[in-house]
């Protein structure tokens, strides 16, 4: 037997989660945008996309986040320590990609020293996951290991069902066995069948790839240099990357008071690695480039034993000119070797 | 959490050179204090910064020897340099870490230390020189070669003097052609080629090399050609960074955090960099 | 970090009655970076002031802020108090508690929490101020002057009567302008040439003076103190060296059918020439388009006469370079042609003439030699018709402007023609007269009364030729009727307007100018003889109609200026001016364009071995006023102004 | 002979006897719809331009940065009316010689690409009198009516919603043949002038100083609009800086290479009706 | 019913003609709302659009510009350079929703000192009037406050 949620159940499944206390986010299309935002009802939710344009990476690890509050006084300083609300989250309606970027980088901010911005969110959050039905030209899950329904990242993981009607729900943690209990109630114990998940063709050999950036003499290869030749230096990729964790960090306030702030920030930017003497390690578009390519599928699986990418396809879909790292990594897995 | 700094109060400035100033600061918390003493190893770098204008990265240049305060050098060229060159005795700044690996100096025990500095890196290589010539009766001969630019770019001209008084320290000083005054009795000539007039026999000897990338690259041949085996050279590189901790992605060179696996390492590692990332 | 000293100024009553500044002193003590807050009754007395430098030394203070009156009052007193105890004067802010705060408000309690804002914002500026020095500019202390008329010869004597090297640039062969052409001269009636041309010898014989006559001024580079320029020396075939001016040679030209222009064309000169009998240098030029030798290769009469070989064809063009300190331009006025008027009939008719050519026909030295004779016959005009504002006044046609002098010049032909021709009539129709002057009403009221010259007020719509005589048809408007006079001769009072090239010449020389090509003064009010361009100053009718006092007048005034700044070797300027970060700037030249002083240039960045690798803009501290307009221009935020820097006004509005 | 072809040819014309060093072009892209920008540097590639309706992108951005000119030799671009205006302001800006920029010019109408004669950006200067006559979108102005019509409040509300969407990606500005700069306004650090934070405020102050930076500059090619991942309606807030230009200055951006900028020159006669 | 509001207004002034016309009113006792707080620079040339947003950060509501006359201007043209940035950034304020009536600006000569006055007390008026620029320094708030998760 398994478990099903009706569509016309989704309210109430909510509701529940809400007396139990949990605040519910889900994809909202507003202005023209869709990213997670809480929600009080399934009416107000997104779900019949391939994917929201941002990614749940930003309710973790936030585009700004205030770190110290700070304020200047005559004979001393007084600081206080921003710390983020232990709330109890449920992320509705995520993708498989968006949440296997999450599990990607546990590891980064855990190792050594634990960077609790990220891990207070994470411990009190709960994924639940809808396999996707169906995918477009840029989704790439296939080429890195993972699929429209993989679980990697997911506490509780939704199947749409073939008829319509609502979910299969399965769970793939103990958080998510423990979120299913208060809505024990409202889920039906019946056999149902799935939806077909959608194929994802495979772009590259991720195995090619990942040979090939290990190799050290490929550091000077001439092919970074035509491939980021219309990369234009944004950081619309990283941003939207469920993966990409850089930041910088900043104060920010008048000339007494103000606030310390962790902000994103972007290997892209010309600046990023600028050193105050003025030398810039990497100084061109195509060595910012193949920092990112190497960082994800080469550098932080030496790291953390994974490759730095969940395959949404985000860094194609929205890039301004089309660029991304699908058209890269196909060019490496088909050099002649 | 994690970016907190430890709150800590200016004992004193002195200026070093032009637009190069050292601080001298000292820890207000005592479990901050402790924290530090049981933690600080010489090679170490911190986070050192001004509420209101941001943190900016420099090594720890007092020696593990001497935890009573921290000092560091650095030259004033961005918003939070600016203003920490500007701090006076009694202000508040922070500090963050310590942060990073160290030089294994227990391992350089009983052997002869070369330490090689160019300009503005010496503060990383005094740190290691005050931390052993502390302990000198563990070390044999220590020979020290420090260039800069100008004459009046030497940092730590106290020091200097100091060092050169004593018997048990070999100092070579030098400075780049045209940078010397007209009373200039010590070497004229880039450190490269000082160094190959009067560095002591490889045998049984480490050298600890500090410098800007270009001075790194040709003293590295030159040490080298000297006949020292790359993985008996120690250097440390100063990327930027802005979390210290392995998490900020911007002082990585290839695979390595420079901030967690270095600051310190043997030419040897540096070599199996990505030198176009460096 | 930062050690202020803040100074609570009671104003006697004038601040602490409405502003408590007890409360302000104690607050402020308690802001971060305030080492001394103290309050008295008067700061800027003795005791006061030295309160401040007691503070500053004993502290170590590395800012002052004075809560006081507007800075307007007592800046420089308590920069100076800063300066004599050793803090840099430009480490100072006044906060302003009297004029905008304590004496425009009535409730205490406001007062004081906006004296407390006040006074905080400008601790928080201070504590970003920068020591400033005063900028040194070395000062070639030589003038130019461009333009030889009265005003130049009058500036030109000035400057170097006092003892300064002056450089007179003239574009004719001879000094003397306008004023050399008029008969006599308004209001005393006395002989212009008589006045003029011992100021001319004095000029030419002043060993302070070099003079370059038949010269122009081709560039003008550098700025206040350090000017390059390049002045085109024009061939004049004549030796100046050697030339006695015995004027043999233009007595056997065969070309002698050359209008003058001199004359305005009622005389002829010949092709070798002096443009008058005063001229000074008395020495001829050579006119190459009308020289027989020049067109046919063939002549050189001159040459052969000439007893000293002072005749040299082969004489080119140069350009000199002359490295000056401060520039004079007193290039005058052009009569508008009136030709623009048709209905005027000048011309067409040949007895319709300008005031210039009246002034020659008037003039004792003139192709008449001073008899008023009509130039279609020569004969002697009975009746003559003035007509007032032939140009000026007059937006369609004409110009905007009044030209000043017509209301006088035209009373003066009258009474010189009334003094001339005793039975003569003249009838003179005007809109107003203006005759505001030292004895300029006087001299209208002679005119018409006891030189019975006729004042019809009223435009002339029409002049027309019948019967040999000539019909000007106007209307008076004060009867309201109109009228027409047969006249002999007409005489238009036309407008004075720029010299043709007046607006290239500015352009050259790096001036501004109006919409009519009259040169841009620095301030019509305050600053009426200098330019925008420090170092460059007016005088004359180049700047705009004026009469021969009033040119004079500003000649010696832009003398004095002149002398004012070559009173030093160096120039002492307020350091608050911009600055470039090259590393920053993108080279868009916006600042180059916007700002109003000339003062940016573009700047080549070179690398080790010389090649450029960039362009920069670069501000000549020379010339840069401190407005500011090019920092709000630059888009990066690359430059930035002293005294007023965006880390000081970031700080200033962020501790409001 | 279609217009690609055609097209394609002169570019290997260009490139084969020397003229050009390079050919800056559309491609295929990752969809059918999609069109990229490509680099094409020898006549045997050439096949790889696409020229048809879809080719929208402001090509002219990618002269400015690196170095790409400084060698003197010249570069052939494909460029709409708006590329070309680009072209002449980059000139007046002084960022880029116009001797050196070959134009492949063409206009997008009724979904097909067309040619347009000329090769140097001064051939284009009837053409572009001619737009300046025919004046600013109306559709864009369509738009920017509807915000025009609410309350001041409203119109903060909706400006609040769109900014809070910002990331600052930066992409507007990377993609923008304006942006040139080698030191952004919003890198500038002491002060701080505009708060990097991607908060609102932040994001607020980033997109108005951009929008004012671009006042008589934007030629409203779209590409910071198109480029945003978090679709901000950029156009419309440049659009309203166009017109201010036009309507009050008569300034239409990129007239000729030798245009001053409108912000730093002016009219004694300006108007200035709002000032008391 | 709290004390009535009482606006924050920042003006950003020429140290030429509008300071001097503000001495001047103080000089000739005028008086006007203590509402205003007066920034020196050398010439509106300088005030840079930014200045303003920096105000309204600070909570600013009401920010007020001036400077010389046209053909006044101590720099001969800082004043006319100002007045086209003014037009631009005006327009661009209105479009983003920033209300006209709270940036306000104005030509006052050293001799204006009265106009200076009844300008301040005009504006310090219509901005009761209009309450507190919430709407901005809600942005203002946002940061300074912990984030909601």
């Amino acid at each position: 037997m398994t478990r099903i949620l009706l569509n016309s159940r989704l309210d109430d499944c909510l509701g529940a989660w809400r007396s139990a206390g949990f605040t519910v986010l889900a994809p909202v299309k507003r202005s023209d945008l869709t990213r997670f935002d809480e929600v009080q009802g399934a009416s107000e939710m997104s779900l019949d996309i391939v994917m929201p344009e941002r990614t749940i990476k930003e309710h973790f690890f936030l585009q700004t986040e205030p770190l110290i509050r700070y304020e200047i006084k005559k004979q001393q300083i007084e600081t206080e320590e921003m710390v983020p609300p232990e709330r109890k989250r449920i992320f509705f309606g995520v993708r498989p990609c968006d949440a296997a970027g999450l599990d990607i980088d546990d590891p980064l901010f855990g190792w050594d020293y634990k960077d609790d911005y990220w891990f207070r969110r994470r411990e009190k959050s709960v994924i639940v996951t809808i396999a996707c039905t169906s995918a477009d030209d840029f989704c790439m899950c296939t080429s890195v290991g993972l699929a429209p329904d993989s679980p990697k990242g997911s506490d509780v993981m939704l199947h749409p069902l073939l008829d319509g009607r609502g979910w299969l729900v399965v769970p793939h943690t103990d958080r998510g066995k423990a979120l299913l209990e208060p809505v024990s109630s409202i889920l039906l114990e019946e056999a149902a069948e799935p939806a077909p998940v959608p194929a994802v063709p495979v772009k590259f050999d991720v195995n090619n790839v990942m040979a090939w950036l290990a190799e050290p003499a490929n550091f000077e290869s001439q092919l970074w240099k035509e491939v980021s030749q219309r990369c234009i230096g944004c950081g619309s990729c990283t941003y939207l990357c469920p993966t990409c964790h850089c930041f910088d960090i900043q104060d920010e306030g008048d000339t007494y008071s103000g606030i310390r702030r962790k902000n994103w920030d972007s290997c892209s930017f010309a600046m990023f690695t600028m050193h105050t003497s003025g030398h810039n390690p990497r100084n061109t578009q195509s060595t910012r480039w193949r920092q990112r390519i190497m960082h994800k599928f080469n550098y932080y699986r030496g790291k953390f034993g994974v490759n730095s990418c969940s395959g949404c396809g985000r860094c194609t879909r929205q890039c301004p000119v089309d660029m991304g790292i699908t058209e890269t990594l196909h060019e490496i897995s088909n050099l002649p070797r | 959490m994690i970016y907190n700094p430890f709150p800590m109060r200016v004992v004193s400035k002195r200026e070093e050179a032009p637009g190069v100033r050292t601080l001298k600061i000292e820890f207000i918390n005592q479990e901050d204090h402790e924290f530090f003493k049981a933690n600080y190893r010489t090679g170490m770098f911190g986070l050192y910064g001004i509420y209101g204008e941001g943190e900016s990265t420099f090594c720890v240049a007092s020696p593990e020897t001497r935890t009573d305060y921290i000092e560091c050098t650095f030259r004033q060229s961005g918003r939070v340099t600016t203003t920490l060159a500007n701090v006076d005795a009694g202000d508040i700044v922070t500090f963050r870490g310590p942060y990073g690996n160290r030089f294994p100096i227990e391992e350089f025990e009983g052997r002869n230390l070369l330490f090689i500095a160019g300009g503005i890196a010496l503060p990383p290589t005094r740190s290691v020189i005050w931390s052993c010539l502390d302990r000198r009766d563990r070390y044999r001969d220590v020979t020290i070669v420090y260039g800069a630019r100008t004459v009046a770019d030497l940092v730590y001209k106290h020091e200097l003097e100091e060092w050169k008084q004593r018997d048990d320290v070999n100092l070579v000083l030098t400075v780049d052609p045209g940078g010397e005054t007209p009373d200039w009795q010590d070497h004229v000539g880039f450190v490269p080629s000082v160094l190959e007039k009067v560095a002591p026999s490889p045998d049984n000897t480490i050298a600890v090399l500090c410098g800007p990338p270009i001075m790194i690259k040709f003293t590295l041949a030159a040490l080298e050609k000297l006949g020292f085996s790359a993985d008996n050279v120690y250097t440390t590189l100063e990327n930027r960074m802005k979390c210290g901790v392995g998490k900020c992605g911007r002082c990585n060179v290839g695979s390595t955090y420079i901030c967690k696996e270095g600051p310190v390492f043997t030419a040897t590692e540096v070599q199996a960099m990505p030198q176009h990332d460096l | 970090m930062a050690k202020i000293g803040v100074f609570v100024c009671h104003c006697g009553e004038n601040i602490a009655s409405m502003v408590d500044t007890a409360k302000l002193t104690a607050t402020i003590a308690d802001h971060p970076g305030v080492t001394v807050s103290s309050e008295y009754k008067y700061f800027c007395s003795d005791p006061g002031q030295e309160t401040v430098k007691k503070a500053i030394r004993e502290n170590g203070l590395t800012g002052v802020v004075v809560a006081a009156c507007s800075p307007r009052m007592h800046e420089q007193t308590f920069r100076k108090a800063c300066a004599e105890a050793g803090l840099n004067p430009y480490m100072l802010e006044l906060a302003n508690i009297r004029e905008q705060c304590s004496w425009v408000h009535t409730d205490r309690d406001e007062a004081t929490e906006k004296a407390i804002e006040i006074t905080r914002s400008l601790v928080e500026k201070v504590k970003r101020n920068n020591d400033l020095k005063p900028i040194s500019v070395p000062v070639t202390r030589r003038a130019m002057v461009i333009g030889g008329g009265v005003a130049g010869i009058q500036a030109a004597i000035d400057i170097a009567s006092a003892g300064r090297e002056v450089v007179l640039v003239e574009r004719e062969p001879s000094i003397g302008g306008h004023m050399a052409q008029l008969s006599e001269t308004f209001p005393t009636l006395d002989c212009s040439q008589c006045i003029l041309t011992p100021r001319m010898v004095e000029a030419l014989q002043h060993p302070n003076i070099t003079m370059m006559t038949y010269s122009e001024v081709e560039e003008v580079d550098g700025y206040i103190g350090n000017f390059t320029v390049k002045v085109r020396r024009k061939a004049r075939y004549v030796r100046m060296e050697t030339c006695t001016g015995c004027g043999d040679c233009i007595q056997k030209c065969p070309v002698k059918k050359i209008p003058s222009d001199f004359e305005c064309g009622l005389g002829n000169r010949t092709a070798i020439y002096t443009p008058f009998a005063q001229a000074v240098p008395n020495v001829p030029v050579i006119d190459r388009t009308r020289c027989t030798y020049f067109k046919n290769g063939k002549c050189k009469i001159c040459q052969k006469t000439c007893q000293i070989d002072s005749i040299d064809f082969d004489q080119q063009d140069r350009i000199e370079t002359v490295e000056v300190g401060a520039i004079v331009v007193a290039t005058g006025f052009q009569v508008q042609n009136t030709a623009i008027y048709g209905e005027y009939g000048y011309g067409r008719y040949k007895d319709v003439v300008t005031g210039l050519h009246f002034e020659r026909l008037a003039s004792a030295s003139g192709p008449t030699a001073g008899k008023i004779l009509r130039p279609s016959d020569g004969k002697e005009p009975e009746t003559v018709v003035f007509i007032q504002c032939a140009g000026s006044r007059d937006a369609a046609k004409g110009v905007k402007y009044c030209s000043k002098i017509c209301c006088m010049y035209t009373a003066k032909h009258a009474m010189l023609y009334a003094h001339k021709v005793h039975h003569g009539n003249s009838q003179i129709f005007y809109m107003d007269i203006r005759a505001a002057g030292k004895g300029y009403d006087e001299f209208t009221r002679r005119a018409i009364e006891e030189d019975e010259a006729g004042y019809i007020r009223g435009r002339v719509s029409r002049v027309f030729e019948e019967n040999g005589k000539l019909i000007v048809r106007g209307a008076d408007t004060l009867l309201g009727r109109p009228v027409e006079v047969v006249a002999d001769m007409v005489v238009l009072a036309t407008a004075m307007v720029p010299q043709p090239d007046a607006k290239d010449f500015a352009k050259r020389i790096g001036i501004g100018y109006d919409e009519y090509g009259f040169f841009n003064e620095a301030h019509l009010k305050l600053r009426p003889v200098e330019t925008a361009t420090a170092g460059i100053y007016l005088c004359g009718a180049c700047q705009s109609p004026k009469d021969i006092p009033d040119s004079v007048a500003q000649a010696s005034a832009a003398a004095a200026k002149v002398l004012g700044l070559f009173s030093k070797e160096q120039l002492e300027r307020e350091p608050v001016i911009a600055s470039v970060t090259d590393a920053t700037c993108a080279g868009c030249w916006g600042c180059v364009i916007a700002c109003p002083y000339n003062a940016i240039d573009r700047k080549d960045i070179t690398d080790r071995n010389g090649n450029v690798v960039k362009r920069v803009a670069s501000v000549n501290p020379g010339l840069c006023q401190g407005c500011g307009t090019c920092v709000t221009f630059c888009r990066s935020n690359s430059i930035d102004l002293a005294g007023f820097t965006e880390k000081q006004i970031f700080a200033e509005v962020m501790a409001l | 002979m279609g217009i690609q072809e055609q097209y394609r040819k002169e570019a290997a014309e260009l490139l084969s006897s020397g003229e050009v060093k390079l050919v800056i072009g559309y491609g295929e892209g990752s969809t059918a719809e999609r069109r990229r920008p490509v680099f094409v540097r020898s006549a045997e590639y050439v096949s790889r331009l696409v020229l048809d309706g879809s080719c929208v992108a402001n090509l002219s951005s990618y002269l400015v940065p690196e170095g790409l000119l400084s060698d003197g030799k010249k570069v052939a671009v494909f460029l709409k009316p708006d590329g070309i205006r680009s072209i002449n302001i980059l000139a007046a800006e002084s960022q880029l010689d116009p001797e050196q920029v070959v134009i492949l010019g063409f206009d997008i109408e009724g979904g097909q690409a067309a040619p347009l004669p000329g090769r140097k950006a001064s051939d284009f200067t009837a053409l572009i009198g001619s737009l300046k006559s025919a004046g600013l979108s109306p559709e864009l102005q369509k738009d920017a009516d509807r915000l025009e019509q609410m309350s001041a409040s409203e119109r903060f509300g909706y400006w609040k919603e769109q900014f809070s969407k910002c990331i600052k990606c930066y992409a507007c500005r990377q993609v923008c043949p304006m942006c040139y700069c080698r030191r952004c306004i919003v890198d500038v650090n002491q002060p701080q002038w505009i708060n990097t934070s991607s908060h609102t405020l932040g994001n607020f102050e980033w997109n108005i100083i951009r929008a004012f930076h671009l006042a008589g500059r934007c030629v409203s090619c779209g590409g910071c609009d198109r480029s945003c991942p978090v679709n901000i309606p950029l156009r419309l807030i440049n659009h309203r800086m166009a017109k201010e230009a036009l309507d009050t200055f008569g300034h239409y951006a990129g007239e000729s290479a030798e245009q001053q900028p409108v912000l730093a020159t002016f009219r004694q006669e300006d108007p200035e009706t709002f000032i008391l | 019913m709290s004390e009535p509001f009482e606006p924050k207004i920042v003006a950003f002034v020429c140290t030429y003609c509008t300071y001097a016309g503000a001495d001047l009113a103080g000089t000739s006792r005028m008086k006007y709302a203590s509402n205003v707080r007066i920034v020196r620079l050398p010439c509106t040339g300088r005030i840079s659009p930014m200045f303003i947003l920096k105000a309204l950060q600070k909570g600013a509501d009401g920010v007020l510009v001036s400077g010389c006359h046209p053909g006044d201007c101590h720099f001969a043209q800082g004043n006319y350079h100002a007045r086209r940035r003014w037009t631009v950034f005006r327009a661009l304020l209105a479009f983003t929703g920033i209300p006209e009536e709270r940036i306000k600006f104005s030509w006052i000569s050293a001799a204006e000192g009265a106009k200076f006055t009844e300008l301040i007390n005009g504006i310090t008026g219509q901005i009761r009037t209009l309450g507190p620029f919430e709407q901005y320094q809600e942005l203002q708030k946002v940061i300074e406050t912990q984030s909601t998760y």
